[in-house]
Protein backbone atom coordinates (compact mmCIF):
# COMPACT_ATOMS: atom_id res chain seq x y z
CA UNK A 1 0.00 0.00 0.00
CA UNK A 2 1.48 3.54 -0.49
CA UNK A 3 2.05 6.38 1.91
CA UNK A 4 -1.14 7.91 0.47
CA UNK A 5 -3.57 5.25 0.42
CA UNK A 6 -2.44 4.52 4.33
CA UNK A 7 -2.26 8.20 5.71
CA UNK A 8 -5.40 9.43 3.63
CA UNK A 9 -7.38 6.88 5.93
CA UNK A 10 -5.69 7.86 8.70
CA UNK A 11 -6.45 11.33 8.14
CA UNK A 12 -10.17 11.11 7.41
CA UNK A 13 -10.85 9.14 10.40
CA UNK A 14 -9.19 11.26 12.37
CA UNK A 15 -6.31 10.18 13.28
CA UNK A 16 -3.80 12.61 12.92
CA UNK A 17 -5.74 14.26 16.16
CA UNK A 18 -4.66 11.80 17.83
CA UNK A 19 -1.92 11.31 16.74
CA UNK A 20 -0.83 14.90 17.80
CA UNK A 21 -2.31 14.56 21.28
CA UNK A 22 0.14 11.45 21.71
CA UNK A 23 3.49 13.03 20.45
CA UNK A 24 2.88 15.97 21.99
CA UNK A 25 4.18 14.66 25.04
CA UNK A 26 7.87 14.14 23.87
CA UNK A 27 7.85 16.70 20.86
CA UNK A 28 7.13 19.46 23.06
CA UNK A 29 10.36 18.98 24.61
CA UNK A 30 12.51 18.38 21.10
CA UNK A 31 10.78 21.14 19.98
CA UNK A 32 11.79 23.60 22.92
CA UNK A 33 15.62 23.11 21.94
CA UNK A 34 15.59 24.11 19.02
CA UNK A 35 17.74 27.08 18.57
CA UNK A 36 14.81 29.11 15.98
CA UNK A 37 15.91 32.67 15.40
CA UNK A 38 13.63 35.24 14.61
CA UNK A 39 12.32 35.14 10.68
CA UNK A 40 13.45 31.57 10.54
CA UNK A 41 12.24 29.13 7.92
CA UNK A 42 11.11 25.89 8.84
CA UNK A 43 9.91 22.41 7.45
CA UNK A 44 7.90 19.47 8.83
CA UNK A 45 8.48 16.62 7.36
CA UNK A 46 5.55 14.13 7.53
CA UNK A 47 3.53 16.94 9.32
CA UNK A 48 0.34 14.66 10.12
CA UNK A 49 -2.22 17.62 11.81
CA UNK A 50 0.39 19.91 11.41
CA UNK A 51 0.65 20.68 15.05
CA UNK A 52 4.10 21.40 15.28
CA UNK A 53 4.59 24.29 13.21
CA UNK A 54 1.57 26.05 14.30
CA UNK A 55 3.67 25.45 17.75
CA UNK A 56 6.88 26.92 16.49
CA UNK A 57 4.97 30.23 15.36
CA UNK A 58 3.26 30.96 18.28
CA UNK A 59 6.31 30.15 20.87
CA UNK A 60 9.57 30.46 18.45
CA UNK A 61 9.26 33.96 16.45
CA UNK A 62 9.66 31.22 13.59
CA UNK A 63 8.77 33.24 10.67
CA UNK A 64 7.65 30.87 8.08
CA UNK A 65 6.67 27.26 9.00
CA UNK A 66 5.96 24.84 5.95
CA UNK A 67 4.40 21.21 6.64
CA UNK A 68 4.68 18.26 4.11
CA UNK A 69 3.07 15.22 3.81
CA UNK A 70 2.42 12.35 1.49
CA UNK A 71 -1.02 12.46 2.41
CA UNK A 72 -3.17 14.92 0.55
CA UNK A 73 -5.84 14.59 3.65
CA UNK A 74 -3.08 14.65 6.08
CA UNK A 75 -1.99 17.90 4.28
CA UNK A 76 -5.88 19.39 4.37
CA UNK A 77 -6.79 19.27 7.64
CA UNK A 78 -3.62 20.55 9.06
CA UNK A 79 -4.48 23.69 6.57
CA UNK A 80 -7.91 23.53 8.06
CA UNK A 81 -6.79 23.53 11.92
CA UNK A 82 -4.86 27.00 11.32
CA UNK A 83 -5.52 30.50 9.67
CA UNK A 84 -1.89 31.98 10.72
CA UNK A 85 -1.31 32.77 6.57
CA UNK A 86 2.72 32.12 7.53
CA UNK A 87 1.97 28.31 7.75
CA UNK A 88 1.67 26.57 4.74
CA UNK A 89 0.86 22.80 4.08
CA UNK A 90 1.78 20.81 0.98
CA UNK A 91 1.79 17.45 -0.29
CA UNK A 92 5.17 15.73 -1.55
CA UNK A 93 7.62 12.41 -0.97
CA UNK A 94 10.32 12.70 1.37
CA UNK A 95 12.44 11.26 -1.41
CA UNK A 96 11.58 14.34 -3.82
CA UNK A 97 12.09 17.34 -2.05
CA UNK A 98 10.52 20.25 -3.63
CA UNK A 99 12.93 22.56 -2.22
CA UNK A 100 15.85 24.76 -3.28
CA UNK A 101 19.50 24.33 -1.91
CA UNK A 102 20.39 26.14 1.51
CA UNK A 103 16.19 27.17 1.41
CA UNK A 104 15.63 25.98 4.78
CA UNK A 105 17.28 26.88 8.31
CA UNK A 106 15.63 23.56 10.54
CA UNK A 107 13.75 20.74 9.48
CA UNK A 108 11.72 18.88 12.25
CA UNK A 109 9.88 15.59 11.95
CA UNK A 110 8.47 13.57 14.52
CA UNK A 111 7.39 9.77 13.86
CA UNK A 112 7.72 10.47 10.37
CA UNK A 113 11.23 9.68 9.04
CA UNK A 114 11.23 6.12 9.24
CA UNK A 115 8.19 5.93 6.16
CA UNK A 116 11.03 7.08 3.82
CA UNK A 117 11.17 5.03 0.90
CA UNK A 118 15.17 5.25 0.73
CA UNK A 119 16.20 7.11 4.00
CA UNK A 120 19.14 7.67 3.27
CA UNK A 121 18.09 9.72 0.23
CA UNK A 122 15.93 10.91 2.55
CA UNK A 123 19.24 12.23 4.49
CA UNK A 124 20.70 13.83 1.57
CA UNK A 125 17.68 15.66 0.39
CA UNK A 126 17.61 17.63 3.64
CA UNK A 127 21.23 17.85 3.66
CA UNK A 128 20.80 19.64 0.38
CA UNK A 129 17.97 21.69 1.18
CA UNK A 130 19.62 23.34 4.68
CA UNK A 131 21.61 25.93 4.68
CA UNK A 132 25.14 26.01 6.51
CA UNK A 133 24.49 25.30 9.65
CA UNK A 134 21.11 24.22 9.95
CA UNK A 135 19.45 21.92 11.77
CA UNK A 136 17.44 18.81 11.27
CA UNK A 137 15.28 17.33 14.42
CA UNK A 138 14.53 13.50 14.18
CA UNK A 139 12.28 12.59 16.47
CA UNK A 140 10.97 8.99 16.19
CA UNK A 141 9.40 6.04 18.62
CA UNK A 142 10.00 3.47 16.14
CA UNK A 143 13.30 2.31 16.65
CA UNK A 144 15.52 -0.99 17.48
CA UNK A 145 16.04 -0.03 20.97
CA UNK A 146 12.29 0.57 21.42
CA UNK A 147 11.40 -3.42 21.67
CA UNK A 148 7.70 -1.98 22.36
CA UNK A 149 7.98 -0.64 18.84
CA UNK A 150 8.73 -3.37 17.27
CA UNK A 151 5.07 -4.83 16.64
CA UNK A 152 4.44 -1.79 15.15
CA UNK A 153 4.94 -2.81 11.31
CA UNK A 154 2.47 -5.52 11.19
CA UNK A 155 -0.27 -2.80 11.54
CA UNK A 156 1.39 -0.86 9.14
CA UNK A 157 0.97 -1.42 5.35
CA UNK A 158 4.05 1.00 4.49
CA UNK A 159 7.77 -0.30 4.79
CA UNK A 160 9.17 0.91 7.85
CA UNK A 161 13.28 1.48 8.87
CA UNK A 162 14.41 0.12 12.02
CA UNK A 163 17.33 1.67 12.96
CA UNK A 164 19.34 1.50 16.03
CA UNK A 165 20.93 4.82 17.39
CA UNK A 166 24.53 4.40 16.20
CA UNK A 167 22.61 3.70 12.96
CA UNK A 168 21.11 7.02 12.93
CA UNK A 169 24.05 8.66 13.75
CA UNK A 170 25.89 6.57 11.27
CA UNK A 171 23.58 7.34 8.34
CA UNK A 172 23.23 11.11 9.22
CA UNK A 173 27.27 11.60 9.31
CA UNK A 174 26.92 9.33 5.94
CA UNK A 175 24.58 12.55 4.32
CA UNK A 176 27.16 15.01 5.12
CA UNK A 177 25.21 16.14 8.16
CA UNK A 178 27.33 16.52 11.79
CA UNK A 179 25.80 14.93 14.89
CA UNK A 180 24.93 17.28 17.38
CA UNK A 181 22.91 15.34 20.42
CA UNK A 182 21.22 12.08 20.44
CA UNK A 183 19.42 11.41 23.69
CA UNK A 184 15.81 10.11 24.54
CA UNK A 185 13.12 12.02 25.79
CA UNK A 186 10.99 10.39 28.46
CA UNK A 187 7.10 10.59 28.18
CA UNK A 188 6.19 12.07 31.72
CA UNK A 189 2.57 12.36 30.95
CA UNK A 190 0.59 9.37 29.13
CA UNK A 191 -1.13 7.96 31.86
CA UNK A 192 -0.18 4.27 33.67
CA UNK A 193 -2.08 2.71 35.83
CA UNK A 194 -1.79 0.83 38.73
CA UNK A 195 0.27 -2.60 38.95
CA UNK A 196 -3.95 -4.35 39.49
CA UNK A 197 -4.94 -3.22 36.16
CA UNK A 198 -1.87 -5.06 34.21
CA UNK A 199 -2.21 -7.26 31.51
CA UNK A 200 -4.33 -4.20 29.90
CA UNK A 201 -4.86 -4.89 26.38
CA UNK A 202 -1.86 -3.36 24.86
CA UNK A 203 0.19 -3.92 27.60
CA UNK A 204 1.17 -7.24 29.29
CA UNK A 205 3.37 -5.79 32.47
CA UNK A 206 3.05 -2.40 34.26
CA UNK A 207 7.33 -2.53 33.80
CA UNK A 208 6.71 -2.63 29.68
CA UNK A 209 5.24 0.39 29.73
CA UNK A 210 7.39 2.05 31.94
CA UNK A 211 9.86 1.20 30.26
CA UNK A 212 8.23 2.11 26.82
CA UNK A 213 7.13 5.61 28.22
CA UNK A 214 9.10 6.78 30.66
CA UNK A 215 12.28 5.08 29.63
CA UNK A 216 12.52 4.80 26.21
CA UNK A 217 9.87 7.67 25.29
CA UNK A 218 11.24 9.40 21.84
CA UNK A 219 14.75 9.13 20.37
CA UNK A 220 16.10 12.66 19.24
CA UNK A 221 18.60 12.74 16.96
CA UNK A 222 19.63 16.34 15.99
CA UNK A 223 22.07 16.85 12.70
CA UNK A 224 23.72 19.85 12.15
CA UNK A 225 24.51 21.17 7.94
CA UNK A 226 28.29 22.00 7.91
CA UNK B 1 -0.51 28.79 -0.21
CA UNK B 2 1.44 31.97 -0.53
CA UNK B 3 3.11 33.30 -3.48
CA UNK B 4 5.74 34.08 -1.91
CA UNK B 5 6.61 29.92 -1.19
CA UNK B 6 7.52 29.97 -4.97
CA UNK B 7 10.66 31.57 -3.87
CA UNK B 8 12.07 28.03 -2.37
CA UNK B 9 9.70 25.57 -4.10
CA UNK B 10 11.41 23.42 -6.84
CA UNK B 11 10.48 20.91 -8.85
CA UNK B 12 10.95 17.44 -6.86
CA UNK B 13 11.97 16.20 -10.07
CA UNK B 14 15.26 17.86 -11.12
CA UNK B 15 14.81 21.45 -8.22
CA UNK B 16 14.64 23.36 -10.96
CA UNK B 17 12.30 26.31 -10.67
CA UNK B 18 8.14 26.40 -10.59
CA UNK B 19 6.12 28.57 -12.86
CA UNK B 20 3.21 29.77 -11.55
CA UNK B 21 -0.13 29.68 -14.35
CA UNK B 22 -3.79 29.82 -14.19
CA UNK B 23 -3.77 31.07 -10.78
CA UNK B 24 -6.74 31.51 -9.00
CA UNK B 25 -6.14 34.26 -5.61
CA UNK B 26 -8.91 34.54 -2.73
CA UNK B 27 -10.39 37.50 -2.51
CA UNK B 28 -8.95 37.94 1.82
CA UNK B 29 -8.98 42.29 1.86
CA UNK B 30 -6.42 41.19 5.51
CA UNK B 31 -3.94 39.35 3.64
CA UNK B 32 -0.83 41.37 3.41
CA UNK B 33 0.26 39.37 0.39
CA UNK B 34 -1.48 37.11 -2.15
CA UNK B 35 -3.05 33.81 -1.00
CA UNK B 36 -3.29 31.65 -4.56
CA UNK B 37 -6.54 28.94 -4.02
CA UNK B 38 -5.77 27.38 -7.60
CA UNK B 39 -3.14 26.81 -10.35
CA UNK B 40 -1.05 24.94 -11.63
CA UNK B 41 3.30 24.99 -10.98
CA UNK B 42 5.15 23.94 -13.96
CA UNK B 43 8.63 23.48 -13.87
CA UNK B 44 11.06 25.77 -16.06
CA UNK B 45 13.00 23.31 -17.04
CA UNK B 46 11.22 19.50 -17.68
CA UNK B 47 7.70 21.05 -18.14
CA UNK B 48 5.82 18.74 -15.67
CA UNK B 49 2.87 20.09 -14.01
CA UNK B 50 2.01 20.39 -10.56
CA UNK B 51 -1.47 21.48 -9.22
CA UNK B 52 -2.43 23.64 -6.67
CA UNK B 53 -6.03 22.73 -5.09
CA UNK B 54 -7.94 23.89 -1.94
CA UNK B 55 -4.69 26.37 -1.78
CA UNK B 56 -2.57 22.90 -1.38
CA UNK B 57 0.46 22.83 -3.83
CA UNK B 58 1.05 18.95 -4.63
CA UNK B 59 4.39 18.55 -5.34
CA UNK B 60 4.32 14.58 -5.19
CA UNK B 61 6.45 13.08 -8.11
CA UNK B 62 4.07 12.60 -10.71
CA UNK B 63 4.12 8.86 -10.96
CA UNK B 64 3.03 9.11 -6.81
CA UNK B 65 0.66 11.29 -7.35
CA UNK B 66 -2.20 9.17 -9.66
CA UNK B 67 -5.74 8.80 -8.03
CA UNK B 68 -6.25 5.65 -5.34
CA UNK B 69 -6.74 2.49 -7.13
CA UNK B 70 -10.24 1.29 -6.73
CA UNK C 1 41.45 37.70 43.38
CA UNK C 2 43.18 35.15 41.06
CA UNK C 3 40.81 31.78 39.62
CA UNK C 4 44.04 30.23 41.23
CA UNK C 5 43.38 31.80 44.67
CA UNK C 6 39.59 31.63 44.73
CA UNK C 7 39.25 27.86 43.89
CA UNK C 8 42.17 26.22 45.31
CA UNK C 9 40.47 27.70 48.38
CA UNK C 10 37.44 26.01 47.52
CA UNK C 11 39.32 22.69 46.04
CA UNK C 12 41.01 22.42 49.64
CA UNK C 13 37.86 22.91 51.96
CA UNK C 14 35.69 20.31 49.49
CA UNK C 15 33.33 22.88 47.97
CA UNK C 16 34.76 20.60 44.49
CA UNK C 17 32.85 16.98 45.80
CA UNK C 18 29.69 19.70 47.12
CA UNK C 19 29.31 21.00 43.48
CA UNK C 20 29.55 17.51 41.99
CA UNK C 21 26.58 16.12 44.35
CA UNK C 22 24.45 19.44 42.91
CA UNK C 23 25.36 19.68 39.45
CA UNK C 24 25.27 16.19 38.79
CA UNK C 25 21.34 15.99 38.84
CA UNK C 26 21.41 18.29 35.71
CA UNK C 27 25.01 17.53 33.89
CA UNK C 28 24.01 13.54 33.42
CA UNK C 29 21.58 14.45 31.45
CA UNK C 30 23.47 17.14 29.56
CA UNK C 31 26.16 14.16 29.23
CA UNK C 32 23.72 11.70 27.95
CA UNK C 33 22.90 13.43 24.84
CA UNK C 34 26.69 13.54 24.00
CA UNK C 35 27.05 12.00 20.71
CA UNK C 36 30.17 9.92 21.38
CA UNK C 37 31.87 7.84 19.92
CA UNK C 38 34.39 5.19 21.53
CA UNK C 39 37.40 6.11 21.46
CA UNK C 40 36.62 9.83 21.35
CA UNK C 41 39.10 12.32 23.03
CA UNK C 42 37.08 14.64 25.38
CA UNK C 43 37.99 18.23 27.41
CA UNK C 44 35.96 18.79 30.43
CA UNK C 45 37.06 22.68 31.20
CA UNK C 46 37.24 24.18 34.84
CA UNK C 47 36.27 20.37 35.65
CA UNK C 48 36.39 20.85 39.14
CA UNK C 49 36.33 17.04 40.90
CA UNK C 50 36.53 15.80 37.65
CA UNK C 51 33.41 13.78 37.67
CA UNK C 52 32.20 14.58 34.37
CA UNK C 53 35.30 12.67 32.23
CA UNK C 54 35.18 10.10 34.36
CA UNK C 55 31.29 9.70 33.91
CA UNK C 56 31.98 9.56 30.22
CA UNK C 57 34.78 6.99 30.40
CA UNK C 58 32.35 4.74 32.62
CA UNK C 59 29.42 5.31 30.28
CA UNK C 60 30.37 6.48 26.54
CA UNK C 61 33.67 4.69 25.90
CA UNK C 62 35.39 7.54 25.74
CA UNK C 63 38.74 6.92 24.22
CA UNK C 64 40.49 9.54 26.62
CA UNK C 65 39.13 12.22 28.54
CA UNK C 66 41.36 15.44 30.02
CA UNK C 67 40.09 18.05 32.47
CA UNK C 68 41.21 21.21 32.65
CA UNK C 69 41.26 23.92 35.52
CA UNK C 70 42.73 26.52 36.74
CA UNK C 71 43.31 25.54 40.33
CA UNK C 72 45.98 23.47 40.83
CA UNK C 73 44.26 22.19 43.58
CA UNK C 74 41.19 20.99 41.59
CA UNK C 75 43.50 19.65 39.29
CA UNK C 76 45.30 17.51 42.52
CA UNK C 77 41.95 15.97 43.94
CA UNK C 78 40.34 15.25 40.39
CA UNK C 79 43.36 13.32 40.10
CA UNK C 80 42.92 11.26 43.30
CA UNK C 81 39.06 10.30 42.52
CA UNK C 82 40.62 8.43 39.37
CA UNK C 83 43.00 5.25 38.93
CA UNK C 84 42.08 5.48 35.15
CA UNK C 85 44.88 6.13 33.27
CA UNK C 86 42.74 6.93 30.05
CA UNK C 87 41.67 10.20 32.70
CA UNK C 88 44.11 12.73 33.15
CA UNK C 89 44.02 16.38 34.75
CA UNK C 90 46.16 19.89 34.20
CA UNK C 91 46.25 23.14 35.14
CA UNK C 92 45.34 25.55 32.70
CA UNK C 93 43.54 28.73 31.61
CA UNK C 94 40.32 28.81 29.19
CA UNK C 95 41.83 31.73 27.43
CA UNK C 96 44.81 29.94 26.59
CA UNK C 97 43.61 26.29 25.73
CA UNK C 98 47.15 24.28 25.57
CA UNK C 99 45.78 21.68 22.84
CA UNK C 100 46.73 21.72 19.11
CA UNK C 101 44.11 22.74 16.34
CA UNK C 102 41.85 20.27 15.44
CA UNK C 103 42.95 17.55 18.31
CA UNK C 104 39.66 17.28 20.55
CA UNK C 105 36.16 15.98 19.45
CA UNK C 106 33.94 17.30 22.26
CA UNK C 107 34.59 19.85 24.90
CA UNK C 108 32.03 19.85 27.77
CA UNK C 109 31.74 22.52 30.75
CA UNK C 110 29.64 22.78 33.26
CA UNK C 111 29.31 26.23 35.63
CA UNK C 112 32.81 27.11 34.52
CA UNK C 113 32.24 28.91 30.79
CA UNK C 114 31.39 32.22 32.37
CA UNK C 115 34.41 32.54 34.99
CA UNK C 116 36.53 33.17 31.51
CA UNK C 117 38.24 36.43 31.56
CA UNK C 118 37.55 36.95 27.78
CA UNK C 119 34.78 34.47 27.05
CA UNK C 120 34.58 35.34 23.15
CA UNK C 121 38.36 34.73 23.16
CA UNK C 122 37.44 30.87 25.05
CA UNK C 123 34.84 30.38 22.42
CA UNK C 124 37.60 31.39 19.85
CA UNK C 125 39.86 29.01 21.18
CA UNK C 126 37.20 25.96 21.79
CA UNK C 127 36.18 26.67 18.02
CA UNK C 128 39.93 26.25 17.31
CA UNK C 129 40.87 23.02 19.11
CA UNK C 130 37.79 21.07 17.75
CA UNK C 131 38.04 18.45 14.93
CA UNK C 132 34.93 19.34 12.24
CA UNK C 133 31.95 18.22 13.41
CA UNK C 134 32.85 18.32 17.09
CA UNK C 135 30.63 19.08 19.76
CA UNK C 136 30.98 22.11 22.64
CA UNK C 137 28.15 21.50 25.49
CA UNK C 138 28.98 24.35 27.64
CA UNK C 139 26.30 24.38 30.64
CA UNK C 140 25.53 27.00 33.31
CA UNK C 141 23.53 27.89 36.00
CA UNK C 142 24.25 31.53 36.71
CA UNK C 143 22.92 33.22 33.29
CA UNK C 144 20.52 36.18 33.16
CA UNK C 145 17.20 34.53 32.39
CA UNK C 146 17.59 32.55 36.60
CA UNK C 147 17.06 35.85 37.89
CA UNK C 148 17.49 33.64 41.26
CA UNK C 149 21.87 33.44 40.42
CA UNK C 150 22.00 36.90 39.95
CA UNK C 151 23.36 36.99 43.64
CA UNK C 152 25.87 34.72 43.16
CA UNK C 153 28.68 37.12 42.14
CA UNK C 154 28.57 38.68 45.18
CA UNK C 155 30.33 35.76 46.55
CA UNK C 156 32.76 35.23 44.20
CA UNK C 157 35.77 37.44 43.65
CA UNK C 158 36.30 36.09 39.97
CA UNK C 159 34.69 38.31 37.86
CA UNK C 160 31.51 36.44 36.08
CA UNK C 161 29.34 37.04 32.77
CA UNK C 162 25.82 36.86 33.05
CA UNK C 163 24.82 36.13 29.31
CA UNK C 164 20.95 35.71 28.36
CA UNK C 165 20.02 33.09 26.27
CA UNK C 166 20.33 34.80 23.09
CA UNK C 167 23.63 36.14 23.72
CA UNK C 168 24.88 32.86 24.32
CA UNK C 169 24.17 31.67 20.72
CA UNK C 170 25.16 35.30 19.44
CA UNK C 171 28.57 34.63 20.75
CA UNK C 172 29.01 30.94 19.81
CA UNK C 173 28.04 31.81 16.29
CA UNK C 174 30.27 35.22 16.23
CA UNK C 175 33.38 32.55 17.00
CA UNK C 176 32.46 30.53 14.40
CA UNK C 177 30.34 27.50 15.90
CA UNK C 178 26.84 26.21 14.61
CA UNK C 179 24.16 26.15 17.32
CA UNK C 180 22.14 22.98 17.56
CA UNK C 181 20.74 23.16 20.29
CA UNK C 182 20.04 25.47 23.58
CA UNK C 183 17.78 23.49 26.02
CA UNK C 184 16.65 24.05 30.15
CA UNK C 185 17.64 20.97 31.81
CA UNK C 186 14.96 21.13 34.66
CA UNK C 187 16.56 19.48 38.21
CA UNK C 188 13.90 17.17 39.39
CA UNK C 189 16.43 15.98 42.05
CA UNK C 190 17.23 18.82 44.65
CA UNK C 191 14.70 18.44 47.46
CA UNK C 192 11.92 20.89 47.72
CA UNK C 193 10.76 21.02 51.33
CA UNK C 194 6.86 22.02 52.00
CA UNK C 195 5.12 25.46 51.60
CA UNK C 196 5.48 25.55 55.67
CA UNK C 197 9.13 25.63 55.68
CA UNK C 198 9.55 28.96 53.71
CA UNK C 199 11.13 31.18 54.55
CA UNK C 200 14.65 29.12 54.70
CA UNK C 201 17.92 30.28 54.90
CA UNK C 202 18.00 30.50 51.19
CA UNK C 203 14.76 30.98 49.67
CA UNK C 204 12.00 33.42 50.71
CA UNK C 205 9.49 31.61 48.89
CA UNK C 206 8.53 27.83 47.77
CA UNK C 207 7.92 29.11 43.90
CA UNK C 208 11.56 30.63 43.90
CA UNK C 209 12.65 27.63 44.67
CA UNK C 210 10.54 25.61 42.76
CA UNK C 211 11.26 27.96 39.24
CA UNK C 212 15.20 27.90 40.13
CA UNK C 213 14.98 23.85 40.37
CA UNK C 214 12.63 22.52 38.56
CA UNK C 215 11.87 25.32 35.99
CA UNK C 216 15.40 27.14 34.75
CA UNK C 217 17.69 24.20 35.68
CA UNK C 218 21.04 24.61 33.59
CA UNK C 219 21.21 26.24 30.69
CA UNK C 220 22.73 23.92 28.36
CA UNK C 221 24.24 25.56 24.37
CA UNK C 222 25.72 23.12 22.26
CA UNK C 223 28.08 24.23 19.48
CA UNK C 224 28.84 22.25 16.72
CA UNK C 225 32.36 23.01 14.86
CA UNK C 226 31.82 23.38 11.31
CA UNK D 1 50.42 12.21 32.75
CA UNK D 2 50.63 9.72 29.92
CA UNK D 3 53.13 10.66 27.74
CA UNK D 4 50.34 10.56 25.02
CA UNK D 5 49.31 13.30 26.03
CA UNK D 6 52.02 15.37 23.88
CA UNK D 7 50.30 14.36 20.85
CA UNK D 8 47.83 16.65 21.21
CA UNK D 9 49.54 19.37 23.85
CA UNK D 10 51.15 22.34 22.97
CA UNK D 11 52.18 25.63 24.30
CA UNK D 12 49.49 27.67 25.76
CA UNK D 13 51.19 30.98 24.31
CA UNK D 14 51.88 30.08 20.39
CA UNK D 15 50.68 26.72 20.10
CA UNK D 16 53.83 25.15 19.58
CA UNK D 17 55.00 21.56 20.23
CA UNK D 18 56.06 20.97 23.34
CA UNK D 19 59.45 18.66 24.20
CA UNK D 20 59.52 16.33 27.51
CA UNK D 21 63.01 16.99 29.29
CA UNK D 22 63.85 15.43 32.76
CA UNK D 23 61.00 12.79 32.92
CA UNK D 24 61.03 10.51 35.70
CA UNK D 25 58.51 7.98 35.36
CA UNK D 26 55.76 5.97 37.70
CA UNK D 27 57.21 2.58 38.10
CA UNK D 28 54.04 0.46 37.44
CA UNK D 29 54.23 -2.66 35.99
CA UNK D 30 50.30 -2.92 35.33
CA UNK D 31 50.72 0.48 32.93
CA UNK D 32 50.17 -0.02 29.57
CA UNK D 33 52.36 3.11 28.48
CA UNK D 34 54.52 5.45 30.10
CA UNK D 35 53.43 7.71 33.21
CA UNK D 36 55.60 10.97 33.48
CA UNK D 37 55.67 11.71 36.83
CA UNK D 38 57.62 14.62 36.84
CA UNK D 39 59.78 16.71 34.38
CA UNK D 40 59.52 19.83 32.48
CA UNK D 41 57.63 20.67 28.83
CA UNK D 42 60.12 22.81 26.89
CA UNK D 43 58.43 25.09 24.10
CA UNK D 44 59.42 24.20 20.69
CA UNK D 45 59.25 27.82 19.41
CA UNK D 46 59.38 30.20 22.01
CA UNK D 47 61.44 27.91 24.84
CA UNK D 48 59.01 28.47 27.35
CA UNK D 49 59.01 26.03 30.55
CA UNK D 50 55.91 24.16 31.78
CA UNK D 51 56.34 22.05 34.88
CA UNK D 52 54.44 18.30 35.66
CA UNK D 53 54.52 17.74 39.41
CA UNK D 54 52.90 15.14 40.94
CA UNK D 55 51.80 13.57 37.46
CA UNK D 56 49.88 17.06 36.73
CA UNK D 57 51.21 19.25 33.85
CA UNK D 58 50.92 22.97 34.51
CA UNK D 59 50.01 24.70 31.33
CA UNK D 60 48.93 27.92 32.69
CA UNK D 61 50.72 30.61 30.67
CA UNK D 62 53.75 31.91 32.87
CA UNK D 63 52.66 35.56 34.21
CA UNK D 64 49.52 33.16 35.72
CA UNK D 65 51.30 30.77 37.17
CA UNK D 66 53.50 32.45 40.04
CA UNK D 67 52.37 31.15 43.51
CA UNK D 68 49.87 32.67 45.72
CA UNK D 69 50.73 35.89 47.32
CA UNK D 70 51.14 36.44 51.00
N1 LIG E 1 7.39 9.09 2.13
C1 LIG E 1 6.64 10.02 2.74
N2 LIG E 1 6.62 11.31 2.26
C2 LIG E 1 5.87 12.25 2.88
N3 LIG E 1 5.12 12.01 3.99
C3 LIG E 1 5.12 10.76 4.49
C4 LIG E 1 5.86 9.73 3.91
N4 LIG E 1 5.67 8.61 4.63
C5 LIG E 1 4.83 8.92 5.63
N5 LIG E 1 4.49 10.23 5.55
C6 LIG E 1 3.61 10.96 6.47
O1 LIG E 1 4.20 10.97 7.75
C7 LIG E 1 3.17 11.05 8.74
C8 LIG E 1 3.53 10.05 9.83
S1 LIG E 1 2.44 10.15 11.22
C9 LIG E 1 3.18 11.47 12.19
C10 LIG E 1 2.47 12.76 12.00
C11 LIG E 1 2.98 13.92 12.86
N6 LIG E 1 4.37 14.25 12.60
C12 LIG E 1 2.82 13.62 14.34
O2 LIG E 1 3.77 13.68 15.08
O3 LIG E 1 1.70 13.31 14.76
C13 LIG E 1 1.85 10.76 8.06
O4 LIG E 1 1.07 11.93 8.03
C14 LIG E 1 2.25 10.29 6.67
O5 LIG E 1 1.34 10.67 5.66
N1 LIG F 1 39.78 30.93 33.63
C1 LIG F 1 39.73 29.68 34.06
N2 LIG F 1 40.53 28.74 33.52
C2 LIG F 1 40.47 27.45 33.95
N3 LIG F 1 39.64 27.02 34.95
C3 LIG F 1 38.83 27.93 35.51
C4 LIG F 1 38.83 29.28 35.11
N4 LIG F 1 37.90 29.94 35.85
C5 LIG F 1 37.35 29.04 36.68
N5 LIG F 1 37.90 27.82 36.49
C6 LIG F 1 37.56 26.57 37.20
O1 LIG F 1 36.21 26.27 36.92
C7 LIG F 1 35.65 25.53 37.98
C8 LIG F 1 34.28 26.09 38.25
S1 LIG F 1 33.37 25.20 39.47
C9 LIG F 1 32.64 23.88 38.49
C10 LIG F 1 33.38 22.59 38.60
C11 LIG F 1 32.78 21.40 37.87
N6 LIG F 1 32.70 21.59 36.44
C12 LIG F 1 31.41 21.06 38.42
O2 LIG F 1 30.45 20.99 37.67
O3 LIG F 1 31.28 20.85 39.63
C13 LIG F 1 36.59 25.66 39.17
O4 LIG F 1 37.19 24.41 39.43
C14 LIG F 1 37.60 26.71 38.71
O5 LIG F 1 38.90 26.48 39.20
Amino acid sequence: MSVREEFDDWATSGRDKGMEDRHWNTAKHALARMPVEPGDTILDLGCGSGYAGRALRDNAEAGRVYGLDGSPEMARNATEYTDDSDVGYLVGDFDSLPFADDSIDHVWSMEAFYYAADPHNTLEEIARILRPGGTFYCAVNYYEENVHSHEWQESIDVEMTRWDREEYRRAFREAGLRVAEQDNIPDRETTIPDASAFPTEDWDTREDMVERYREYGTLLTVGVAP
Amino acid sequence: MKESLLEILRCPLDKHELELEDAEYADDEDADEDEVVSGTLVCTECGERYPIEDGIPNLLPPDMREETPA
